[in-house]
């Protein structure tokens, strides 16, 4: 039917876990391909259409110059630009070269790094172009991303849960690491969307689903030094997955300059 | 100077500009304020023009417009019964801001304004009780400005979706 | 014999589990303390095997340690992460259904069995807890059919403590330690025995069917220096004198802002509070959205989204979010219910991931801290 | 003629399960203003509606099954029996779906719920009504209620903001109501061209009336809370006691049966002690940011 | 004067990750293939340094959203070799089951809704369905189990989060597994009928010599212990992998591609070198069907790989119900250790093949270096190979056609592009890496 929203799916630096999502709900994939027009989604279509398409998800962050001008070619081919992922949403966890010397890194990988073309940094698709919606998560979340679909194919503005980790801990009844444990965790500071998975297997949060709005990261790292850890242990807590969202870099700035003595 | 026009003195006295004021502060006023008619539609002043008339409204609507380069006259005010006009006529140097229309037949007292500031000048007492009620009427205006620049009613249109819309 | 109205009824240690299985008999499903994820919460339970024999929780803010007790007490402990509300008020419920017919939406209740509970271990803070929700939950103009429910089967077991942690203040919110009201029967612990109280009709049904015998007056005095012990450890104070009007005239008090710098706004207080009842209802519908569930979740004040209206958040900083549940909890509550919201169970200084002390902030807007 | 005043009809029973709507179709869609349009609701099941009442300032809740619930204030005649008006304007997830929907689609609907306009208040009195946009929804009932039995209330007069003339509500109304006896004005922000009329904000429009009898004057506002604030400060400066302001305030609503902690305001919960106030009862609450 | 003539696949699709294919001929003769793979580079064993080694199976999981357990899997593994930490047997067990999920969910992806389609004349599994929804419905369920387990078992599907160094974070509570049961006792049914459903498809004849190579247990069919072993009857150990196999610049290849060492030779590894080499491991179903269906041994026709991926599912189907059936839970689930400086290498099974780490730790704890071999990386010369072996007999054949059989050839590889981690595009321009103020 022609009133059905094409979608397409684009990748950047990725591993292809969030457009795998969409593989993996599979009590509502095909309910999703039949109310949608698949258009180009090429994991899991050798049809691939041209554009202008109706929703795009957008994996992955921009790494290279070719991407950074691909990025600029999906924008305008895209009405409703969803970001889908860590790295698209934040840089993912290759942005942590964005701290380090990226010439040395292929150096370290590559026998052959001047064959390589990279930027230096790892970017959010926002950095880039103007996004519609950012579904966080590393990996995004099936039931979220068929829920996002659902509202966006009904017409309605996709809303997802903006409260912490925390909220669901307590929900399905999971005890605090952190405090009867002394675990550090980043809960109390990441949005909510994964299910609150790790606390319920005895370990800390790690931030896959990134700040929570107007999260108090700084008090939350006090808090972790006062009760043992040092601030150089703490940075790559705040520098991982989501690492480059601002709050936690704002945060893992500051304890490494707290390590740092500055 | 003429004999005070008695009604001219009641319409003074009881006016939110001058109501409490002593009988003498308000008999001192009188004799520079005069009653004035305009028909609808009539001009009181234009902007940029020179106005050397304090306006108290009795009753009718008066617009006052701004002109602004590529849009017109855009009206910003009206002002009705009760209210001042033409301020700069006493705090300034008589040079209009903006366009005075009158949307309804007005009736006002004009009082003129450098014969007032010469008055509030010699007389504090004058002065006192002119200025303070300039000040209020100026507050309030200031007051409705703001709540103007505030847009109290606008509000941002949620990003609709068009397609695929179903029935329910 | 004491002079007290109520007479205690000696329980042989071993014979608890008697009560068990006669609860079991009757179909309730037992919910009391057990030890999981490092902690002592509240499950399904069958034998006393599954209770926290000689294990006791340290509590400070923001910590929560599990230790072994001198003594083997089965109910030696203070209170956990978990709280009643979460049987009698679900973190999950289906609130409503709707079904797309040809004549239209039609709504209708879900219709799910109502579990039939009995408590095992209800402190008296936890008593006075249950009365708020009672309170919130049945006493209005609108009934909460979810909560009634549950509530109207529920068995209560409480347990008079016998030791205190150090976050507990019920002496200032005068909840407890003792429990005098709202449950079926009461357990006063002793090294070998329990001294039973009766406080239903029911609960004396199912106590006539155990072996007891009535307890004899050194029993007695041991019950009471028993539950003594818990008075004289409790330490922390929370000063009520005419805290709503000191609350209320105080909102825009700079320890609020203070505060914010160190609340997460993490929700976490919220969510171990017995007493906090807020939820938000989501709609979960299948993809072809036919068929449409309304699904209660418990909610927070901390979440900026719960303020949220007409494109803005009414309550838009941490300060305010933290202000709205302290000045609720302990000063309008008394407005709206006519009793404080807080029963000095000391759970959300304990599990405040920062160990933000309510009742240092009370006494920081007293002026009384610096 | 007179008709019988409203009176507080007897608390309908008290449903097993709050959270449960009833079903309602939508009989007429009536375009108002941009992005506002008047639903005119009625009741599939007549033994719901043979009982149906409700009181002017009293809202329901509008559920759109899978997209959500959204608190609309009646704007329908009191006396209604077949149709229920509520005049929604598109600001969300609901009123978007809403605004999709046509006539003979069916919708959930629950209430009445909140506290309702003071109306044997104004009885013998000077009743001054003033709204500000949308806000004119929620006084529609009064008006309605007042016009039925002019006679008891003295002078009454209606005060109208909005931001432009095309954002005045229910203009083809005017023109009835005031040959009915009321003193309606109204006013923009921002005038269009051709428009003739008041420009300013509403509050002036309350200081230029003539205020006979301050003490034996009653208002009732509603509109955006800064623009309620101003107004109410306005009838105080001219002597127009606390205890005779009235607003109505919002805030987020999501059971609004009391149970769901929301939209608390103060100690109060706008549910079930709002959305109408009496201005003294949440004066010191109101000034406060985010609370 | 010449004719060239260039065809090029610019993309190719039903893959994980971005890849494109040049095909160069010169007067008609196949002069260049190029398996191009355009996915960015992530720098993971860069930026490994320095991070603690707990880290590494949540971040080594990341370069594959498809098989993020067999990084996390191999791992945990060689940085327990480094730290001489010897797991136990329950935790060992639970491993295998781990496996198992990404087994089932990774295979049942590939088959139904990646491979099949190209027998059966489709885009994409998504579109087969209208005529074939019994098959890919069943395909999404047993997809669906293969994720339930990982869920269960790893905390969620993708980047599974229970995964530590030393066994998991919590051991799952009997209930928790036991609940799988009953799914699982269906999905071995089905896995059969796929199973008998693909090897019904028919196959090219298309049957190069290869050398295939698995990691092989006398006990077990091939998953995270064992030896290499290879088609040519030699046995490696897993800590002489990088003396036997490395990775190289090929001077006509675009990508880093691994190779025997001795000879520089290609080598095939994934489901068809371990049902060669391991045949005699499979779950008894497993192997009666592998008979039944009559597979060759040794099978050298990639397209049959298929076949080989459905038996598999059969297996893990046997297997994971064998472990579930017979599981409590078990303490302590993760076994403790002392910091030290070392390193640790290790090869386990992917589903699409042999995937290779090594790291060498510091006394506090941190990564020094870290190496990883991913499965494509191993197959990919071997890819280049087939087409180049293919190639002439379709030469006549219009360009689309020619594209379209590579591709088909080539994704009977299950490649994994995303996880190449270190395939690139590579272009003869030096590129600063360093902008102003890094």
């Amino acid at each position: 039917m022609s009133t059905r929203p094409t979608l397409a799916v684009f990748k950047f630096a990725s591993c292809d876990g969030c457009q795998l999502s969409l593989l993996d709900a599979e009590d509502e994939l095909l309910a999703v391909a039949g109310a949608v027009d698949i258009a180009f989604f090429p994991e899991a279509s050798s049809r691939m259409l041209p554009g202008p398409y109706d929703i795009a998800l957008v994996e992955g962050s921009i790494t290279t110059s070719h991407d950074a001008e691909r990025i600029q070619e999906v924008r305008k081919q895209s009405r409703f630009l969803m970001t889908i992922g860590a790295c698209a949403t934040a840089g993912g966890i290759q942005a942590l070269r964005n701290w380090g010397d990226t010439a040395e890194f292929l150096q370290a990988v590559y026998a052959r790094p001047e064959y390589i073309s990279t930027l230096a940094t790892s970017t959010a698709i926002a950095d880039h172009v103007t996004v519609d919606f950012e579904l966080r998560g590393c990996p995004i979340n099936h039931h979220q991303l068929v829920e996002v679909l659902s509202s966006l194919i009904a017409g309605r503005r996709p809303r997802t849960p903006t409260h912490s980790v925390c909220l669901d801990c307590k929900r399905r009844g999971t005890v605090c690491v952190t405090v009867a444990q002394g675990i550090p965790c980043l809960g109390p500071v990441t949005q909510a969307g994964c299910g609150a998975i790790c606390p319920a297997y005895d370990r800390g949060c790690y931030g896959c689903y990134g700040p929570v709005k107007q999260c108090n990261s700084e008090s939350l790292g006090d808090h972790f030094i006062a009760t043992g850890s040092t601030p150089g242990e703490l940075v790559p807590l705040f520098r991982n997955f989501n690492g480059y969202a601002p709050e936690f870099r704002a945060e893992s700035d500051r304890l490494a300059r707290r390590a740092e003595g500055v | 100077m003429s004999v005070p026009d008695p009604l001219l003195v009641e319409e003074l006295s009881t006016s939110p500009f001058a109501a409490g004021w002593p009988h003498r502060i308000v008999s001192e006023v009188v004799p520079i304020s005069r009653q004035v008619l305009y028909p609808a539609g009539s001009i009181i002043f234009e902007q940029n023009a020179v106005n050397r008339d304090l306006f108290l409204i009795c009753s009718g609507l008066v617009g006052l417009d701004m002109r602004v380069p590529a849009r017109g006259n855009v009206r910003i005010l009206t002002l009705a019964g009760g209210e001042l006009l033409a301020w700069s006529a006493l705090l300034g140097d008589g040079q209009m801001t903006a366009t005075a229309t009158a949307l309804e037949p007005v009736r006002a007292i004009a009082i003129d304004g450098s014969r007032l500031s010469d008055l509030c000048q010699h007389r504090p007492d004058i002065g006192f009780h002119v200025m303070t009620r300039l000040a209020e009427s100026l507050s309030h205006r200031l007051t409705a400005t703001r709540l103007q620049l505030l847009d109290l009613y606008s509000h941002t249109t949620p990003h609709v979706l068009t397609f695929g819309a179903r029935e329910h | 014999m004491s002079t007290s109205a109520a007479t205690e009824l000696f329980l042989a240690k071993p014979h608890l589990q008697q009560l068990l299985n006669a609860l079991s008999a009757r179909g309730y499903c037992i919910i009391g303390p057990t030890i999981d994820q490092s902690a002592i919460v509240y499950a399904e339970i069958r034998t006393v095997d599954e209770l926290p024999q000689g294990w006791t929780d340290q509590q400070e803010p923001a910590t929560y340690r599990l230790v072994r007790r001198e003594d083997n007490a089965w109910f030696g402990y203070a209170v956990g992460p978990h709280s009643w509300k979460r049987y009698l008020f679900p973190p999950f419920a289906t609130v409503a259904v709707a079904d797309r017919t040809a004549a239209g939406w039609q709504m209708s209740t879900p219709h799910e069995p109502v579990p039939k509970y009995a408590f095992l271990g209800v402190r008296a803070c936890e008593l006075a807890a249950i009365k708020i929700q009672d309170k919130v939950f049945l006493e209005g103009a609108y009934v909460d059919p979810i909560y009634r429910a549950r509530r109207e089967q529920a068995f209560v077991i409480a347990v008079n403590c016998t030791s205190a942690g150090a976050n507990c203040f019920c002496t200032s919110m005068n909840t407890g330690p003792r429990c005098t009201t709202g449950f079926d029967l009461a357990l006063t612990e002793l090294p070998d025995a329990f001294l039973v109280e009766v406080g239903s009709d029911s609960g004396g049904e199912v106590l006539a069917e155990l072996q007891t015998r009535v307890a004899d007056v050194e029993e007695q005095a041991a019950a009471e220096r028993a539950r003594q012990q818990a008075v004289s450890q409790i330490t922390k104070r929370l000063d009520t004198t005419d805290i709503r009007n000191l609350l209320l005239t105080n909102l825009e008090h700079p320890r609020w802002a203070e505060v914010a710098t160190r609340c997460l706004s993490c929700t976490n207080c919220t969510m171990v509070c017995p007493t906090c009842f807020c939820a938000s209802v989501n709609e979960v519908s299948d993809l072809q959205g036919d068929h449409v569930e309304r699904q209660r979740q418990w909610d927070s004040c901390f979440n900026l989204d719960f303020s949220y209206m007409n494109g803005g958040h009414i309550r838009n900083d941490i300060r305010s979010r933290y202000r709205q549940w302290m000045t609720h909890k302990l000063a309008s509550w008394i407005d709206q219910f006519g009793s404080s919201g807080c029963v000095g169970c000391g759970r959300c200084i304990t599990w405040c991931p920062v160990g933000i002390d309510l009742t240092e902030e009370v006494a920081a807007i007293r002026g009384e801290t610096p | 003629m007179n008709s019988s005043p409203v009176t507080a009809p007897a608390r309908p029973p008290v449903p097993e399960n709050p959270w449960l709507s009833h079903t309602v179709r939508i009989e007429q869609i009536v375009p108002e203003i941009a992005e506002v349009a008047t639903y005119e609701l009625a009741f599939v099941d007549s033994t719901i509606a043979a009982t149906y009442q409700f009181q002017p300032g009293q809202f329901n809740m509008l559920y759109l099954p899978g997209v959500g619930e959204v608190a609309i204030s009646i704007s329908a005649d009191p006396r209604s029996r077949e149709r229920w008006a509520h005049t929604i304007r598109v600001a969300g997830s609901v009123t978007q779906s809403l605004a999709r929907l046509q006539p003979g689609a069916t919708l959930g609907l629950r209430g009445p719920y909140g506290n309702p306009w003071p109306v044997a208040a104004c009885e013998g009195r000077d009743v001054i009504l003033v709204a500000g946009g949308i806000g004119l929804a929620p006084l529609r009932p009064v008006i309605y209620e007042l016009l039925a039995n002019r006679n008891r209330y003295r002078k009454v007069t209606v005060l109208v903001g909005a931001r432009t003339p095309e954002g005045l509500l229910y203009p083809g109304q005017y023109a009835d109501w005031k040959a009915a006896g009321i003193d309606l004005q109204t006013t923009v922000d921002r005038a269009s061209p051709g428009w003739l009329g008041n420009v300013g904000v509403v509050p002036q429009l309350l200081d230029r009336m003539a205020l006979p009898a301050p003490q034996e004057t009653v208002l009732l506002v509603c509109g955006p809370e800064v623009m309620m604030h101003f107004t109410v400060k306005s009838a105080q400066r001219r002597g127009v006691p606390v205890e005779n302001i009235w607003l109505s305030s919002e805030r987020n609503m999501q059971c609004a049966v009391r149970l769901c902690g929301h939209c608390q305001l103060g100690p109060t919960f706008v549910c079930k002690d709002g959305p109408v106030y009496r201005f003294d009862q949440i004066a010191p609450f109101l000034k406060v940011e985010g609370l | 004067m010449t004719e060239a003539r260039t065809i090029r696949v610019e993309a190719i699709s039903r893959v994980e990750g971005e890849g494109a294919l040049h095909i160069r001929l010169q007067d008609g003769q196949l002069a260049e293939v190029q398996l191009n793979i355009y996915e960015p580079p992530r720098l993971f064993e860069a930026l490994l340094r320095g991070r603690a080694l707990e880290e590494v199976p949540d971040i080594t999981a990341r370069i594959c959203g498809i098989c993020p357990v067999a990084y996390q899997m191999t791992a945990v593994h060689a940085l327990e070799a480094a730290l001489g930490v010897s797991i136990s047997p329950e935790i060992r067990r639970l491993r295998r089951l781990l496996y198992c999920g990404e087994w089932i969910e990774s295979h049942a992806l590939h088959i139904h809704l990646l491979h099949a389609p190209d027998f059966l004349g489709y885009d994409s599994g998504l579109d087969m369905a209208a005529d074939f929804p019994q098959e890919v419905n069943r395909g999404l369920q047993l997809k669906k189990h293969g994720n339930r387990l990982l869920e269960v078992l790893g905390g969620r599907a993708i980047h599974p989060i229970n995964i530590a160094v030393g066994g998991f974070y919590r051991a799952p509570r009997r209930e928790e597994l036991a609940a799988l049961i009953p799914d699982f006792e269906w999905g071995l049914q089905a896995a059969i009928e796929t199973a008998r459903w693909v090897a019904t498809f028919t196959f090219p004849d298309f049957t190069p010599p290869y050398e295939m190579v698995a990691l092989v247990h006398p006990d077990e069919y091939p998953f995270n212990a064992g030896d290499l072993k290879s088609t040519d009857g030699r046995t490696v150990k897993m800590e002489d992998y990088e003396r036997e196999f490395e990775e190289v610049h090929v001077a006509h290849s675009t990508a880093l591609q691994s190779v025997r060492t001795a000879g520089r030779t290609s080598y095939f590894v994934g489901p068809l070198a371990r049902i060669n080499l391991a045949r005699a491991q499979l779950s008894p179903t497993a192997l009666r069907l592998a008979d039944e269906l009559g597979l060759e041994q040794p099978c050298c026709n990639p397209y049959k790989s298929i076949i080989a991926r459905a038996l598999e599912v059969v297996h893990v189907y046997e297997e994971a119900l064998d472990i579930l059936r017979d599981y409590q839970s078990f303490r302590p689930s993760r076994i403790g250790y002392q910091y030290r400086a070392g390193a640790g290498s290790w090869a386990t099974e992917a589903p699409r093949g042999l995937i290779f780490h090594r790291y060498s730790v510091d006394e506090h704890g941190k990564v020094v270096t870290a190496k990883i071999v991913p499965p494509t990386s191993q197959n990919q010369l071997q890819i280049e190979n087939d087409l180049s072996t293919m190639l002439p007999s379709i030469l006549h054949e219009p360009d689309d056609q020619v594209a379209l059989k590579c591709e088909k050839l080539i994704r009977s590889y299950d490649p994994c592009i995303s996880c190449s981690t270190h395939f690139l595009k590579i272009h003869r321009e030096e590129i600063p890496c360093r902008p102003p103020g890094v």
